[in-house]
């Protein structure tokens, strides 16, 4: 047991702080994509809708419709249409109702 | 792969090193062959085919001997809903009787009782063929306890943070009397669901059969479209794949420590080896951008290229804190004389039962899906092998595995590591996959249809495999406050056994 | 007036229920008229017993010229046989109220009813025998009459056997009785219970010692001492409830008397050897007792073997208190004396009231097998808030009885070291520790005996279909009663218990036992203290707190009801609660040396290596050793020397007439000389 | 227990759980990652107990589920139970892309989504939710973080450069 006690001694701390402080390791962490309004044509946005696995995608006449909830961070939406597409950086995503995580993105010449 | 017919009796070996070799076996010789090919392992086995009557039985078959190591697959169309009993010759087979016969309503002549393996008794679900009527009583798994023993159940929902699963442990207050246990409380039918879709959509649910080999898995599926379809994925890809994969055996193997810690009480290691795990996990993260590196795998390729630096600054520390934390529970005497003669597999029960993995390994068999020839590996590889059996010579091999893991790392890295995706071609055909997950190997085999669409796709994780011969590792305990340690050591998922 | 005329009438009483039982008992009313005398004598007794404890001996009555005894019929109350003879009253009693509703009036009823009265007059005769011949007499009746009891039910081959196994050994521990009596009268010249008592110092040393090593082994038999305790898991299954509680509760004691009758009063051994002979043999019983009790999965059996280490204890306290009366330790000698009287009371309770009660679960659900029953507390609440009772009292857990007479056999064990002697002081406390074990080791048996049949679910149908309704419940209800006054009004218990060994014993321990009102103290002032008063007191108020927390609390607290907590698990299976021999399982581990046991499996994964599954079956079998290795080697023994006299009883009458002459012709010899 | 609305639920749980929540945790046919993320959060680098969260095995003495998983039809009844053998009031958390839905569409296999059969209070998404997710979820159940999404567009300016997450 001494021998551990050294090891955990020599270690030091390697607990976060977070929520007191962001945590570095957040950087590498996959987040859900962030959409460009004045890149998504309708076009593009079927061409993400059929590429979403997961069915976080859905057009709704002039509003792409992004859950949040439903996205698994996979990626595809990003690399198919990379233009329009980018990371949101974001992970703190938790919600306190189903309906907060579905977003309606507007899209190419359309008011919000 | 020019389906050939096959000698009754054929003479050994007749595995093309690195290639897989199919024949058409009549249903009346299956039961010669099946004899026949015993020296080989029976990797897996499965039925195909719409709606019953036109179901074709696949056997595959692995030769582990390095050097020659290949596979071959037995084809055989089965008539009037019966085909010989394989279990009895070899045991490998009968958990897939079981599952064909829940699937596809075919059984084998024996006529025997059958467990009930993938459908839950108290649901009426989708199969692949056409359900077997009727509804089989003995399918329920008669379980029934007498004398003095009881049933002491344990699940589905067990202790904090693991997987649902059930053990009926029957024991006498203090020696396993027997186990037995049930997954069908995940079965996700995600064979069912693969139907219709393109490798790449699959490639998704593939990664969550089992996500703690998410990579193995994938690229087991993503290599059966590639055979299916004939396509060569780039060399650089192949070895983006293939550090992916070594990085998954070195975060698995760090968890199985950390579990193993947890079943012996040790909390000081656990701790140890759980620091150890988040670092290799971040460092999973830095390199393709997911702790678990799903999407890496991608059918033809790899969607994502390593970041090389990454792994050069940070896996030598990671590792190294691995190889301290394992050394330092080596040292500490409470902990190995939990793992030491714990939990025992003998060679022949490995064998018989087809097992593979670390699991296989310890007991001194050299399956390791990484020596069959050709890309990436070559035949760079060596196995590391035990002879025990026991926990402890599993705990060994893996401390071994991740040794090597870091080393193919390097030489991959030196070698040249990109993302990159031959495009998949839409033509039908059919393709055996394979890759060894830090469990054993990962079988996956597809049908395609001319639009390129799965018609049919079997996925065996290494887990489908294993658990099979956890009930024998714990029934020569004499008490069943080590089953924990056992379940630790085999390190399985309930997720890859239901699918 | 003296108790011994309460002793006539209880005898008289049971005379007559005897006698009626023949005549009337064959309908309902009879057969409660019968039970009411029968209780009536029980009151009687039991007033007689009482008040023998406060008054004394009396004097030795001979009744009649020459009777049927071949002297005249002498008797005497005495205060060592007050205890006993009370808890022969409480018992009778009790069974009066319990045996009109458990058996049906039938012809077997009434001879059964007529042998059990007949068998409680001859334990009272032997209680109030004055008189050697008497004594034995009477003695010699009760194991017949017992053995009529335990033959309720004649066809069952079982019974025969249990009843068999009960008749050898008494007869067996009979001639050894007779032939220590012999001894004494002997060497005293005196027939009389009293008599000898007082010519007791003119007996040699070793023939005392010798006559007491017999009336242990003979009254050992009754009072189910190791090795000699056999006939108990035997006999008590197989006689009627009733029946089981009265061998235990009384049958049992009377070799127990019998035993302290020549260590405290008749001609006690000298010398210390004969103490630890006595302790180590109760400490044993006690141990091996407890140990078989665990293996057990029949109510009766497990009973039956829980009442061999009670006897174990009473003896060790016996044992000790011999021990310290050879280190001339007076007060401890009496102490222990009284704690183990204490304890016969005690046991005789609870232990009839759970054989009552294993009387009712059987009626009830149909079986004794306690891996066939459960959760019973729901079906027959009243049985089972009784049968805790019982269980409490018998597990040794405050505020019951156990607990007090217990607490002083350990307190007086614990004093080993006054002996001065260090290796006696050792031997007393490793046999403290022994009885430890055996405390702690019943303590887990009834946790088993009572959660597996009362507790859980129900592990058969009829378990789950069994009732309470008709199933008597004033008999058992009166011992709880009993109990509960035993261990609450300890300190007068005491009290009367002191007047009594004052009389045996000569020493007067009253105020060294009760300084205060109700505190007792285990003869020197100077060691421990406790009162059984107090602590019952408190420990019911203790566990009234959480119930009137509760009782406020629940009015905000809105409470749901939700099934227990199963895993998840889609149904709940019987198999799956632990069950009596799973419970049990690590003694047997622990004890395997003793246990022997035979492990048999069945299960698919032997012989089909592909893990189909299929039922299991798994079995365990303890070696009865001493039935094996002991008494089965006496038996062919037997039968080897009845094989040798055989020729002697050719059936020619010559060879008769041959016999007669030579033996007419030997006494004329031994005449002449 | 008498329904109460979420939010007056958080402010109970926040009242009477404030520094110390037990939590159970229940798979619902996840992948094994979710598990394995779950059990990270008592390590070293993650401490859950730090912040007065506690793990217990038994729902009786849980206030708060944590469920992954596609909740399975063949799982449902377990789920219910252990949803049941919880006292209020409880807080139901549904973790990860397979309980909101994201993975399995409700079909004979699966309801595809947690609040399908329990009244789930928190939704943590990602595929797997990472520790620190786990942590800010658990913060948001006893209403001691902001839950952020709320406000968050997911939209990014056009004339941004690139950044990380294209390939």
């Amino acid at each position: 047991m001494t021998l551990w006690f050294v090891r955990g001694l020599r270690r030091g701390v390697v607990t976060t702080r977070y929520p007191a402080r962001p945590d570095p390791s957040a950087a590498s962490l996959p987040t859900p994509p962030a959409f460009r309004p004045g890149q998504l044509t309708a076009g593009v946005a079927d061409r993400l809708v059929a590429v979403c696995p997961g069915g976080a995608l859905r057009r709704d006449d002039r509003v792409l419709v992004y859950d949040v909830g439903a996205c698994a961070a996979c990626g595809r939406c990003a690399t198919e249409a990379p233009h329009a597409v980018t990371s949101s950086g974001e992970f703190e995503l938790a919600a306190t109702a189903r309906s907060v995580l579905i977003k309606r993105i507007p899209l190419r010449g359309e008011a919000p | 792969m020019t389906p050939t017919h096959l000698p009754v009796p054929p003479s050994l070996p007749r595995t093309v090193p690195g290639e897989v070799t199919t024949f058409q076996v009549a249903s009346p010789d299956l039961e010669a062959v099946v004899r026949d090919l015993g020296g080989l392992r029976l990797a897996d086995m499965f039925a195909a085919g719409s709606d019953g009557d036109a179901t074709t039985l696949r056997l595959v078959w692995a030769n582990d001997t390095a050097g020659q190591a290949g596979y071959v697959i037995t084809e055989t169309s089965i008539e009037n809903g019966e085909y010989p009993a394989l279990s009895e010759i070899a045991p490998a087979a009968f958990v897939e009787e079981c599952e064909i016969y829940e699937q596809f309503g075919i059984r084998p002549a024996s006529g025997k009782p059958l467990n009930r393996i993938m459908l839950p008794p108290h649901a009426d679900l989708p199969t692949l063929g056409h359900k077997p009527q009727p509804e089989p009583e003995e399918a329920r798994a008669p379980h029934i306890v007498g004398g003095q023993a009881f049933e002491f159940p344990f699940g589905p929902v067990r202790q904090v943070g693991v997987e649902s699963l059930y053990y009926g442990l029957v024991t006498s207050g203090e020696e396993v009397v027997d186990l037995y246990l049930f997954t069908w409380h995940k079965h996700r039918g995600l064979e069912w669901r693969l139907r219709g879709k393109t490798p790449e959509q699959a490639l998704f649910l593939a990664e969550r059969t089992e996500g703690l080999s998410a990579v193995a898995v994938g690229w087991a599926l993503a290599a059966a479209a590639e055979a299916a379809t004939g396509t060569r994925p780039p060399e650089t890809a192949q070895r983006t794949r293939a550090v992916a994969l070594e990085l998954e055996r070195l975060y698995n193997h760090a968890a199985a420590m950390a579990a193993l810690c947890q079943a012996t009480g040790l909390a000081v290691g656990q701790s140890a080896a759980e620091i150890t795990l988040e670092r290799l996990l971040r460092l999973n993260a830095r390199v393709f951008g997911h702790r678990y590196l799903f999407g890496v795998i991608a059918a033809g390729g790899a969607s994502r290229a390593p970041d090389a630096d990454a792994i050069t600054s940070e896996l030598p520390n990671a590792y190294g804190e691995f190889k301290r934390t394992a050394d330092a529970l080596l040292g500490t005497n409470s902990f190995v004389d939990r793992l030491e003669a714990t939990g025992i597999l003998t060679e022949a029960q490995a064998r018989s039962l087809g097992l593979v993995g670390p699991v296989a390994r310890a007991a001194g068999l050299t399956a390791d899906a990484r020596q069959v020839p050709g890309a990436p590996y070559g035949t760079g590889v060596t196995v590391a092998t035990g002879a025990a059996g026991d926990v402890l010579a599993r705990f060994s091999v893996m401390l071994a595995e991740a040794a090597e893991s870091v080393r193919l790392i390097g030489e991959f890295l030196r070698e040249g590591t990109a993302a990159g995706v031959t495009e998949v071609p839409r033509t039908a055909g059919t393709g055996l996959g394979w890759a060894e997950s830090p469990r054993g190997e990962a079988l996956a085999w597809v049908a395609l249809d001319d639009d390129g669409r799965i018609t049919r796709a079997r996925l065996r994780p290494a887990s489908a495999r294993n658990w099979r011969g956890f009930d024998d590792a714990c029934r020569s305990q004499n008490v069943f406050t080590d089953i924990p340690i056992i379940e630790a050591s085999f390190w399985l998922t309930a997720a890859g056994m239901a699918r | 007036m003296t108790p011994l005329d309460f002793l006539y009438a209880a005898g008289a009483a049971w005379l007559a229920a005897a006698v009626a039982s023949l005549l009337i008992a064959r309908t309902p009313a009879g057969l409660r008229a019968c039970c009411v005398l029968s209780a009536v004598g029980g009151a009687a007794a039991a007033a007689g017993g009482g008040w023998s404890l406060l008054y004394g001996d009396t004097a030795v009555v001979s009744l009649g010229g020459p009777t049927v005894t071949g002297g005249p019929l002498q008797l005497q109350a005495t205060s060592l046989a007050g205890v006993f003879t009370a808890l022969l009253g409480v018992v009778a009693v009790a069974i009066a109220l319990y045996a009109p509703r458990y058996h049906q009036p039938s012809a077997g009823t009434s001879l059964y009813l007529a042998a059990y009265n007949l068998a409680l007059l001859a334990c009272l005769t032997v209680l109030a025998a004055g008189g050697m011949v008497t004594f034995l007499v009477a003695w010699e009746t009760m194991s017949l009459a017992c053995y009529l009891l335990i033959l309720r039910h004649p066809r069952d081959l079982g019974a025969a056997r249990g009843a068999f196994w009960f008749l050898a050994l008494s007869e067996a521990g009979f001639l050894l009785v007779v032939a220590a009596f012999v001894i004494l009268s002997a060497k005293t010249g005196a027939t009389t219970l009293a008599g000898i008592a007082a010519h007791a110092s003119s007996v040699p040393a070793g023939w005392r010692a010798a006559a007491y090593l017999l009336a242990l082994a003979g009254f050992g038999f009754k009072a189910g001492l190791v090795p000699l305790h056999v006939w108990l898991p035997e006999a008590h299954p197989v006689a009627p409830a009733d029946g089981s509680a009265f061998l235990s509760g009384v049958v049992v004691k009377l070799g127990v008397y019998g035993i302290a009758l020549f260590a405290f009063r008749l001609a006690p051994p000298a010398g210390a050897w004969p103490g630890l002979l006595t302790m180590f043999a109760g400490a044993v019983t006690a141990a091996i007792g407890i140990l078989y009790a665990m293996a057990e999965r029949d109510i009766k059996r497990f009973l039956a073997y829980s009442t061999i280490e009670n006897a174990g204890i009473i003896v060790t306290a016996f044992g000790a208190a011999m021990t310290f009366h050879a280190y001339r330790q007076q007060a401890l000698w009496a102490f222990l004396l009284i704690a183990g009287i204490y304890h016969v009371a005690n046991h005789g309770c609870y232990k009839t009231l759970l054989f009552l009660e294993a009387g009712v679960v059987e009626h009830a659900a149909g079986t004794r097998d306690m891996d066939r029953l459960g959760g019973l507390i729901h079906r027959l609440p009243r049985s089972a808030v009784i049968a805790f009772a019982g269980t409490l009292g018998i597990a040794a857990l405050p505020p019951l009885n156990g607990f007090v007479s217990e607490w002083l056999i350990f307190q007086g064990l614990f004093q080993g070291f006054r002996t001065g002697s260090h290796l006696t002081g050792i031997l007393i406390v490793l046999a403290a520790g022994t009885l430890g074990l055996t405390g702690g080791l019943a303590i887990y048996a009834f946790v088993r005996g009572f959660g597996i049949p009362y507790l859980g679910m129900p592990r058969t149908r009829q378990a789950a279909a069994a009732s309470e309704t008709g199933q008597p419940v004033l008999g058992p209800a009166l011992l709880a009663v009993a109990c509960a006054a035993l261990a609450v009004g300890a300190p007068v218990m005491l009290a009367a218990l002191s007047r009594a060994a004052r009389t045996v014993t000569g020493v007067s321990l009253g105020p060294l036992l009760l300084p205060g009102k109700l505190t007792v103290i285990p003869a020197h002032a100077d060691f421990a203290a406790f009162s059984p008063t107090y602590l019952a007191v408190f420990l019911v108020c203790a566990l009234a707190v959480p119930v009137l927390i509760f009782l406020a609390g629940r009015p905000r607290a809105g409470s749901t009801r939700v099934p227990v907590w199963d895993g998840g698990i889609v149904s709940f299976k019987p198999r799956m609660q632990y069950s009596a021999m799973t419970f049990s399982a690590p003694t047997r581990v622990m004890f395997d040396a003793l246990y022997r046991p035979a492990v048999s499996v069945t299960r698919p994964a032997d012989d089909d290596p592909a893990g189909r599954s299929g039922p299991v079956h798994y079995e365990t079998r303890v070696t009865p050793v001493f039935e094996q290795y002991l008494y089965r080697p006496v038996v062919r023994g037997l039968e080897w020397l009845a094989d040798l006299v055989r020729p002697i009883q050719s059936g020619d009458v010559n060879l008769y007439l041959l016999y007669v002459f030579v033996v007419i012709l030997l006494a004329y010899l031994l005449g002449a000389v | 227990m008498t329904p109460v609305t979420a939010e007056e639920l958080r402010e109970t749980i926040a009242r009477q759980f404030g520094r110390s929540l037990h939590i159970r945790t229940l798979d619902t046919g996840s992948c094994a990652v979710c598990e394995q993320e779950i059990r990270l959060l008592t390590a070293p680098h993650y401490d859950l107990h730090r912040l007065g969260f506690f793990f217990t095995p038994a729902p009786r003495h849980a206030d708060l589920l944590l469920v992954t998983g596609p909740m399975i039809r063949a799982f449902e009844v377990a789920a219910r139970k252990t949803y049941d053998a919880m006292p209020g009031p409880k807080v139901v958390v549904a973790t990860g892309a397979c309980a909101l839905g994201g993975v399995y569409p409700a079909d004979p296999f699966t309801h595809g989504t947690v609040d399908a059969v329990l009244p789930v209070d928190v939704w943590i998404p990602g595929c797997p939710p990472s520790p620190l997710a786990l942590l800010h979820g658990l913060g948001v159940a006893v209403g001691k973080l902001a839950e952020k999404v709320r406000d968050l567009p997911f939209t990014a300016p056009d004339d941004s450069e690139r950044t990380r997450g294209d390939s």
